[in-house]
Parts: C-alpha cells; structure tokens; sequence
C-alpha cells in the first residue's frame, strides 16, 4: 500500500506539509462549526479526508504556476497559501475575503498566488485551464496549470473536449483527477464506464498513471513530480489519477444514506494526516513536542482567521454593483 | 389531501405518473441512491427500483437527450436537472432537439418528456448557481414553461404536464419546496397555459410567478392596510402565456406592476408588459412597471444576495408610486 | 477607405487586431484552411501563421472555454462561434464563466475577449440553423452584445470591442456580408452602448437593429412616399443598451414600432418596450408595438420561410396602423 | 485492401446494392444540378463517393431497427429505402417531401421506416440514438438502434456522454462513424488527438473495429453484420468506425482548397459504385446488361422524382403554424 518516508525532503519541509494538511483539517472542522451556527451560509463543501492530495500536489508548484480548481476548493487554497483570515471571511461573505464576500466557498480566488477559482459547474473549469495553459505555450513559458477536478466531472462533455485540446495542443497542463469514489451519491462504476479514469486520457493521447493511495502525502509527491518534470520537459499534457476519499458528506446537507459505515471505516484508518503523523513518528524526524507545536500553532491561525473573519465588515451596499464590468 | 408541502405535492404527482405508466421512469442526477438533492424523490429508488430510478452520470446534454429519445421512442421520461443553473449544458437539446423534432420532421414525432429542474436565488449559493433562466425556455416554440407558485399548482400542473404530449420544463423553486397548503382532494389539473387570479382587487395588477408569487401576494397585505386593492395574477405557466387573464385584469384596475425574480434587463416581465400596452393600452392610467432583480451576478454575501431579490417591501413601494402622480 | 463590404470591414478589424497585438489570436471552426465558413478569414492562415489563426476541433465549449482561459491569462483572443445556433453548446462557459469571472472572483479576473458569430434565418437553413438568439446573451450581466448593421459600424464596433476589458459578443448577420457602403477614412470608433439615428424622421419612431435595420430603412422609404415620416433607430449594441436615444427620439415623434428578426414572443423587443413605457409613457400618442418573427420553429421550405421574417411592408403596415384610430 | 466478393449474398441481393448504390449517387448528381438552378436553397451536402457504407450498413437492418443520422443524410435515406420523390421534393422545399417541407436537405425523417433523422447540429444526433435505444432495452426488445455520425462529430462533449451512457446501461447501439478525413476543412489529425477513433470506444469498454476501406461494401457489410450479431445477442454497444472519402466539397458553397489534387485522386479510384459494379463483372454475377438496366431504372425513377418535386405544391402558408406542438 504505502510506500516508505522520502527521506529526501527536508525535514522542515515535512513538518510544513503536515501544518499545512492540518491547517486544511482544522480550518474545515471551524467552518462546519460556523456553517451549524449560520455564520457561513449556500454550500460547504469539506474537503476533509482528501488532504494529501491538495498539499501533496500543490508544495510541488512554483510560483509562476496556475492552479484552477472545482468548488471543493478550501484544500486547494490553504495549501497554495492564501490567506487562512481571508478565506475564512470569504465563508462569512464579509469584504475581507479572498472574492470579497462575492465568491462564498465555491469560488475561493487569488490571482496573485495563481490560484484562479474554484468553480462550481462540474467540469466547467477544464476548458478555463486549458486556456490557461494555452497563453503558457504560447507566450514560450515553462510554468504550468494544473486543473483538479472530480471523478464525477469525468462524465461532462468538457472533460473529453478539454483532453482532446490539452493533448492536440500539447499544452503544460496537469490534469489531476481525485479520485474519491463518489460524486455527490453516485459511486463512480454506477457513473463511468470506465471506472479505472487516467485510461481515458490514454485515449486521447495524454500520458497518464494512478496514484493508488492519495492518503499518502509521499506516493502523491512522488507521482506528481514525474508528472510535473514530464510537461515542463515540453511533453505537453500529463493526467494524474489519485485515489482518495472524502470523510464527510458530500456537502454539509447530505444524509449520508448512500454509504456504509463498514465501507468507510477502512478509509478513516487511512486518515493522512494520521498517515504522516506516524510516519515522522516513526522515523524519528518529529517530536510528539513538535507535532504539539505544530496543533498550538494552527489552532491559533485558525481562531485568528475566525476573529478576523467575524470582525470584518459585510462589503458595503455598492459592491453590488461593482466588479460587473472592468 | 389536506395540507401538503410543496415537496409533497411533487411526489404525489411523481408517484401517480410512475403508477399510472409502467413506461414512467425518473432520471437524473442523483435521484436515487442520494434522494434528489432537495429530497423530493427520496425514497423513490428503494420503492421503484433502479430500472425506473435512474441515477445518471454528470452528464446533462446526454442524459436529457436520452430522455428526449426515449420519449420520442414512446415512453414518458421525467429527466430531472438538479437545478436550472445546470440546464446550460443541455440547452441544445431541449432547444435544438426537444423544441424541434415534431416541426422539423413535418409533425413525424412526438416528445412527452417533462424536464423538472430547480431555479431561483436566495440560499446564498453565488452567481453560477442562482439564477432564474425559465424565462429563456419560454420563448422557444416547441416547449411548454410552467412554473408553479403552491403545492395545488404543483400537483395539478404535474398532471397536466405528463398528460401532455408536449415537452414541458416543470421549473421549481427551492425556496418553495416547505411551503405547506391545501391540496384539493377531489382528482384536479391545472390546465397549462391558464394564469390564476391568487388574489382578487381593483386598484392594480400585480402579476407574479413563481416566488415572486407569495412575495406579491405579502406586498398585496401590506398594501390593503394603506388602502389599495391589488390584484395578485400567479401565471402558472409562462408558455403558454395567459394573456386574457391579464389583460382581463388590466382593464379591469387600469395600472399593472410585474415582478420577476431576476435580472430586470431583458427579462419575461418584458414581454408581459409588450402584450399589455399593445392590448390594454387605453385601459392604462400610469405606465406599467417592473420590480425585478438587480441586473449583477448574484454574489455570495448574504446583505448583497438579499439586495437582489426583490421584496413585498419593494413591490409595495412600486405600486404606491404608481399612485403619486 | 472608401465602400467596403460588411465582410471586407470585418476583415479589416480583424487585420487590425491582429497586427495591434502580437498575443492576438483567431480561433474557432474552419476559421484557417478553409477560409471561414463565411468567408471573413479566408487567406488569414496563410497570412498569419497557424499559431494565430487556430483550426479547432468542433468543441464549442472547448475552445470557447479555451479562448476565455487564454484571455484571463491577458492574452487578446478572439474567438469565433460559427453561428449562434452552435454558441447553445458553449452557453455554459459564456454565461458562467465569460460573464461572471469577474465578479465572483471580487474584480481579480479581467476577461477581455471578443467572441464573433452569426446569427438569424432567411438562408434556408431549416430550424436549427436559423435562430437569433442573441437577446438571450444580452440579459447576462458581465457580457456586452453588439450587433452591427451596416460596414462603418462593423468596424467601429469591432474597434471598441477589441479595447474593451470585458467578454463582447459580436454577432454578425450572414445576409449582410454583401452589403456595401462607405466606411470613414480617418480612424474611427463607434462606442459599445450607443444607438444610431440611422434616418431622421418626425412622427414615428422604428427601432431595430442587425439585419432588421435595412428593413425599418425600407419600411421608412416606403412610409416617406405617403406622408409618414419615420425616424429610425439602429440600437447597434443590446447590452448596454443606449436607452437614452430611444426615449429621446419617442418623446419626439410619440409613436414607435420595434422590429425583430425572430420570435415575438419574450423577444428584446419586450425590453425596450417596458422601457419606454416606463421612461415615455406621457408622450406615447399610442401604445409601441412589434413586428416581429413568428413564433414558429424556422421551416425550410422557402414561402414558409418569408412568412416568418419581418419584411419591410410589415413593418410599414404596422406603423400605418399608429396612424388609423 | 478489398476483400472479395462476398458469394453468400444472393444475386439479386447483390444487384440491389448496387442498384442502392446508384440510386444515391444520381439522385445527388441531380440535387446538385438542381441546387444550382435554385429549386433547391440551403446547405446541400453530398454524400457522393460514401455509398458503400449507407448502402452497406442499412442493407443489413431490420425493419424495426431505428436510424438516427447527421445533416449528411441522403444516402441513409435512400439506402433505407425512404421514397425517392419524397426526398426530393424535400429537397425542394414541397408539401409532400419526406418532413413536409419543413426540414429540407439536413433534415430528412420517415419515422415509419424507423428513420428518426437528419439531424444538423454536430453531435446532437447522439444522446438522441442513446435514448432510443434505451428504450429498446426497457422494453426488452432487441431491435438496436444504428448512430451514424462523422468524425467531426467526435471532439463534441455529447460524443463522450453518449458513449458512457450507452456503455454504462449496455444499450442495443451501433455508433456508425464515417470516417472520411475531414470535418469541413479540417483534417482529423488536426482535430481529434487520437486520430484512431475507435480506440476511444473501447476506453469506454464499447467494443470496436476499423474497416479500412469503406469504400468496399462487403468490407461494411461483413463488419457491419458482426457488430449487429454482438448487439442482438445482448452485449450492449458497439463502435464501428469505417473509413471513406467524400468526393465534392462539405456543401455546395466549399471551395475546396484545403486538399490537394494528388490526395484526392487515389480516393476518387476508390469509387465504390465502380468497385463493386467491377467486381460483379469479374465474377460474372451481373452482365454489361443488366448493369445497363439498373442505369436506366435509377435514371428514370431520378427523373420521376424530380418531376413530381417540380409538381409537387408547397406547403400552406397555414402549415406555418402546424406541428409546432402535438
Ligand atoms: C454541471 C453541473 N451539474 C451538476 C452539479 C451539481 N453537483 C455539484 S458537485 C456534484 C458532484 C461532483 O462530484 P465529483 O466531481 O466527484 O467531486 P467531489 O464532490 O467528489 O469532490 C454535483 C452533481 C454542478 N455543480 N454542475
Ligand atoms: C455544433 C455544431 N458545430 C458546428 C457545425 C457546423 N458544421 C456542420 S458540418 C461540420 C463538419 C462535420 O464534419 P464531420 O462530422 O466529419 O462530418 P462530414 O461533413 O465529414 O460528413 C461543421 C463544423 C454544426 N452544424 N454544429
Ligand atoms: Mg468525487
Ligand atoms: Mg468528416
């Protein structure tokens, strides 16, 4: 199942993949908290569970690479550093959020970090980060786009026109699949034909792999730095496939009828911040004090993030109306 | 029947359409195993099975091009999109295919098919997922638009719409879904095409649909405390549009407000307003006006979102000034 | 420059574009090695060189999406939808994303794209391949509709587009590609959101725009001849719409007529019909009224077709009927 | 390249290919002449140099089997033995054309011989063949369901959503791509990333083939009746992918540039009316005679059809209004 501990990564560097997916755990579990008391309203989407993927594809990026994602989108961003206090004020719609309360948790953005959305139609986002990488290519860039999305927008219609472009076009684009069995209450071979997805990027002429366990922040690494080395080579489009899990329901409105606890159970064993814990555990290149240090530390941000977020202004009557037109 | 939800006013007419034709089968985006994502059809799957439940991918042209074939094949789909927001992807299939098959093969096809889908702001969602695009169906020869306001609507449209061999888009709206009212029990439909009169006065028109119903009606209460007397007109169906029921009305109170949930630019009130001034237009003391939404993406933020949307308050506001001259 | 055709002026912009800006690029179906399938491209690729002039597979929401990506990134692309029929299947991106990028993502993301394609019937193309939908799109807060009459306002619009910041529709008509006329020498704009008064007139006002707007000219020649003399309005962009010309000239002549090229029914013509009874209800010495398509999907058969698209007696006829009370 | 003579086809069978065959040929010949007399208006796309696969593809149905086809619709009409006159005074615009009048060239139904369309929107046809034949397979019958489509068609989102459903819910349908290099004047290389169709079915798990030359009719029909038998016997859907060449341009406005002469030549000594008629000669199945015979039949029932077009009446302005609704 697991591979070993990459002994490469400098220990720093694990102990801030670990704050990071914790950051992205404790950031979600306030939210719902927040979301029961009405102070964050729509959808809530939680990306509990699937933390690996987010922190394990995004600390691989450079600074000048774009990353377009769909509306379960908090993972993405924490990872990518957008500000934990802006995204938090976002979920409370005030003027501080990282959209300026217009977004809500589907539509996190940050131009500035390349974070370029969360978008909520599934599958819509595709075409966007194949044009992304479009202006890549063409302006003669090596930095990259990577596009995530879910195995239930591998259904849409743009999934297969997005392949077909990203790969006719050899564009620098990632496409990068989680893989978390189920879309909303559909399990995936109730919904593909073609359970085992990267195959259908093989089609399409698109080099591609699964990822068997994405609870594993270093299996993720390490298939996602093959896949980045092979499109800034200039190879054009790379389809990853990662298998995980969400530990939650689909949205925080879900009756959660559609799955068995006997079936979930083993997926909570591979809780990867649990994973890793254990893992720089083992290994000796953690503490119990550290990983202490580290809880105090998010904790902190966190609670910051909530007063920050509660303390900010709803934007002002105006902002109705501006950001229509440039 | 006594008082029935919204929501279970639906599922009656989905129980009875499934009971009365074996050829009747439900299909969607998670309408089975997840229940419907506003749980209308909870249950359905575990009592009809999954040959007549049918969860489909994340797929909206090919699943409602599946239900078109199929009804063109004979049988009498009910393809549910989750939520209107979402029928962008289908479009060419209801407008190209859906809308065109009976005229372009010189009346050769028939297509039964009725699209249930969910439209509608004010649940905080943001701009891709809270917008009111019923208005654009309505205006595609070859489909039928209802868009029913109460649970007796609800169920009396339903019948009426899987009793015709027309393509019909059954728009809901997720804020209605709880509201409760009675349901006649005595068998009943709700012709499409027919407006009601939700409330009767004789100072102004207040034409309404959907949500924008009740919000009409609640600015009708506020208004009778000032003394006016409107007339609340529910559409019910905006293709077809009753047209005599509101002109009726106009020549009757002499002023008209038309209140539509959405972007006032370009939007069905529009056309309600063209039929008025062409048809009633000596009838007319003031100029017909709207109260509609504000024409902006609808953001997130709960104090923007509620500015979208308007309200009775508004509504009344707008009749008053119709009444200052 | 003295006459261009309406697809020579086109061209023209395009050619200016794309030697204006190096990160400008054309994509779309056939738009390289076969020239356009009206022709407006042909000899580009070329000219220009297959990085710019871009063959896409047929994809709309691919490389419509794609073209929205590219101009998110700050490129300048220009994409182009080969006719507004196929723009069904790419309404998602334009609608979701083009239009609201911006505002969900609280005034990041600029989107400065110009889309062409062409719209309306009268070709023989039977009922999928003759619609005018372009009203639909000029709804969407977020987008700009143009739609350009004649050759001088091809290219001053297609200038304002390409300086524009914001997603611009730019539809075209395939029966006006032919038409000639003399287009300014000196370098020119037409601003996005003004109207033209494309025919002084006193007594009647015929707003119309697109393929519509030789036809209200016919209609005012033909009016000329018994007295009438009609103003006639060229509203050139939908969205913004310049409402400012069209209540000015109605508060003149008091009267007005709005020609449409397709169905009547929840038309554009709704919209500026609810505008002006709003803004001019005390000048209208009668109520505005439409001459329009007929609400039918578009036949092929060539009598059948006529019957369904304005014509020039029409809209003459209508305006008469002002004048009989 | 070809095949042989399939000698377990009847004669008469045979000559009845042939005869399809050349029904459809002088049928569009004559469209063509009649295009530009302006009788007939609109987009005219000719099947001219495809006949083999309409001819071969058809000849093989049943009569409760459903057609659902493209805007390049002609040969699958006459192939599945639509009226002639009806087809052409379609063309025409006239009352008694095969949709009224109403439809025209792109829009050719007879729904009594289970020809449900002409359908011009690139890919719309699709999801159309899908739910009919789910039908089919709810009501447990095994009459299948043939989806032609061109290799244009391929790139559109409603290509992949169809596959995936008609694989997902294993339905009676045999997707029918003619392949003949281009969309318009755009090359398949230039717009599919996997230029091998075909093989995108089977990442679907539909099973398919190439014929590669489908300019032979035994090489459709011997393909063509395997495909069938694997449908009939219940295992869902099947992908056939035949290649074949159109010698005019995409309609009668294409000019034609975007392919050279010295391409276009080895295709045109493809012609599949001459191959087959060669063969019947060489095998001595039909003599100079006959063949004379059948010219002269197809001519006269051209002519007839042509003149009944001419006579026919148009519509009723009143049938304007009708079949709007049911
Ligand atoms: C076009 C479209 N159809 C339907 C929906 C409703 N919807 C939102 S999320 C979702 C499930 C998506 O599943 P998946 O892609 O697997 O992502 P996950 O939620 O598992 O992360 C659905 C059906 C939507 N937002 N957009
Ligand atoms: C959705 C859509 N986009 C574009 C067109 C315009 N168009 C008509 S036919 C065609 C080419 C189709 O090529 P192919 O599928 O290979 O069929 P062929 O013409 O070669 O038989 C195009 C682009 C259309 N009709 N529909
Ligand atoms: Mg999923
Ligand atoms: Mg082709």
């Amino acid at each position: 199942m697991s591979t070993q501990t990459d002994l490469t990564i400098p220990r720093a560097e694990l102990l801030t993949l670990l704050r990071s997916m914790k950051l992205i755990r404790r950031f979600e579990e306030r939210s719902a908290e927040h979301y029961a008391r009405g102070n964050i309203g729509g959808f809530l989407h939680l990306y509990i569970g699937e933390e690996a993927v987010a922190v394990g594809v995004i600390s691989l990026l450079r600074e000048d690479d774009r990353i377009v994602t769909h509306y379960r989108d908090h993972g993405h961003a924490l990872a990518r550093g957008l500000d934990t206090a802006a995204c938090m004020a976002e979920l409370f719609g005030k003027a501080t959020g990282v959209s300026g309360g217009k977004g809500g948790s589907m539509h996190f953005f940050d131009v500035s970090r390349g974070f370029m959305g969360g978008h909520a139609i599934v599958g819509g986002q595709m075409p966007l980060a194949v044009g992304l990488a479009f202006a890549n290519r063409y302006r003669g860039q090596d930095s990259l786009v990577v596009c995530f999305l879910g195995d239930g927008a591998v259904n849409e219609g743009e999934f297969h026109e997005s392949m077909n472009l990203a790969s006719l076009w050899q564009l620098p684009v990632l496409f990068l699949l989680e893989n978390n069995g189920f879309g909303m209450g559909t399990r995936v071979e109730r919904a593909s034909a073609q359970p085992v997805i990267h195959r259908l990027a093989d089609r399409h002429n698109i080099r591609s792999r699964r990822v068997d366990n994405g609870q594993d922040v270093f299996d993720v690494r390490e298939a996602t730095q093959t896949a980045i080395d092979y499109i800034r080579e200039g190879n054009g489009p790379y389809f990853l496939e990662i298998m995980t899990y969400r530990f939650r329901g689909h949205s925080m409105a879900d009756p959660l009828e559609y799955r068995q606890q006997h079936e979930v159970e083993p997926w909570l064993d591979l809780d990867p911040i649990r994973l890793l814990t254990a893992r720089l555990h083992e290994s000796g290149l953690a503490t119990p004090d550290e990983i202490d240090t580290i809880d105090a530390d998010v904790e902190d941000e966190v609670n910051a993030a909530i007063r920050f977020a509660l303390e900010s202004p709803f934007p002002s009557p105006d902002e109705l109306y501006t950001d229509v037109y440039a | 029947m006594p008082q029935l939800t919204y929501r279970e006013a639906i599922r009656v007419g989905l129980e009875e359409a499934l009971a009365a034709n074996p050829e009747t089968v439900i299909m969607g985006e998670d309408v089975g195993a997840y229940g419907g994502s506003y749980a209308v059809t909870k249950g359905f799957l575990e009592q009809y099975g999954e040959e007549r439940i049918i969860d489909t991918p994340i797929s909206e042209s090919g699943f409602v091009g599946a239900g078109i074939g199929a009804a063109i094949a004979g049988m009498r789909p009910i393809v549910e999109i989750m939520t209107i927001n979402f029928s962008l992807l289908a479009m060419d299939q209801i407008v190209n295919l859906a809308a065109k098959a009976r005229y372009m093969s010189g009346g050769q096809m028939t297509v039964p098919l009725v699209i249930r889908t969910v439209s509608g702001g004010g649940n905080m969602l943001a701009a891709t997922h809270s917008q009111s695009l019923e208005a654009w169906y309505a205006r595609v020869p070859g489909i039928k638009v209802v868009t029913p306001s109460n649970p007796a609507d609800a169920l009396g449209l339903f019948r009426s719409a899987m009793a015709d061999p027309n393509p019909v888009m059954y728009v809901e709206h997720s804020l209605l879904y709880g509201s409760r009212a009675e349901v006649p029990d005595e068998p009943y439909t709700v012709p499409i095409g027919s407006a009601s009169v939700a409330r009767p006065g004789t100072d102004v028109s207040i034409i309404a649909y959907l949500r924008m119903t009740p919000v009409a009606l609640s600015a009708a209460d506020i208004l009778e405390a000032e003394g006016i007397s409107a007339e609340v007109i529910d559409l019910r169906s905006l293709l077809p549009l009753d047209s005599g029921t509101i002109i009726d009305s106009v020549n009757r109170t002499n002023r008209a407000v038309v209140v539509e949930e959405t972007w006032e630019f370009g939007g069905f009130a529009g056309e309600v307003i063209a039929q008025i001034n062409e048809r009633a237009f000596d009838s007319l003391d003031a100029p017909v006006l709207r109260v509609a939404g504000v024409n902006v993406p609808t953001p997130y933020s709960r104090p923007l979102e509620l500015l979208t949307i308007p309200t009775a308050e508004a509504v009344a506001d707008k009749v008053r000034s119709l009444f200052q001259a």
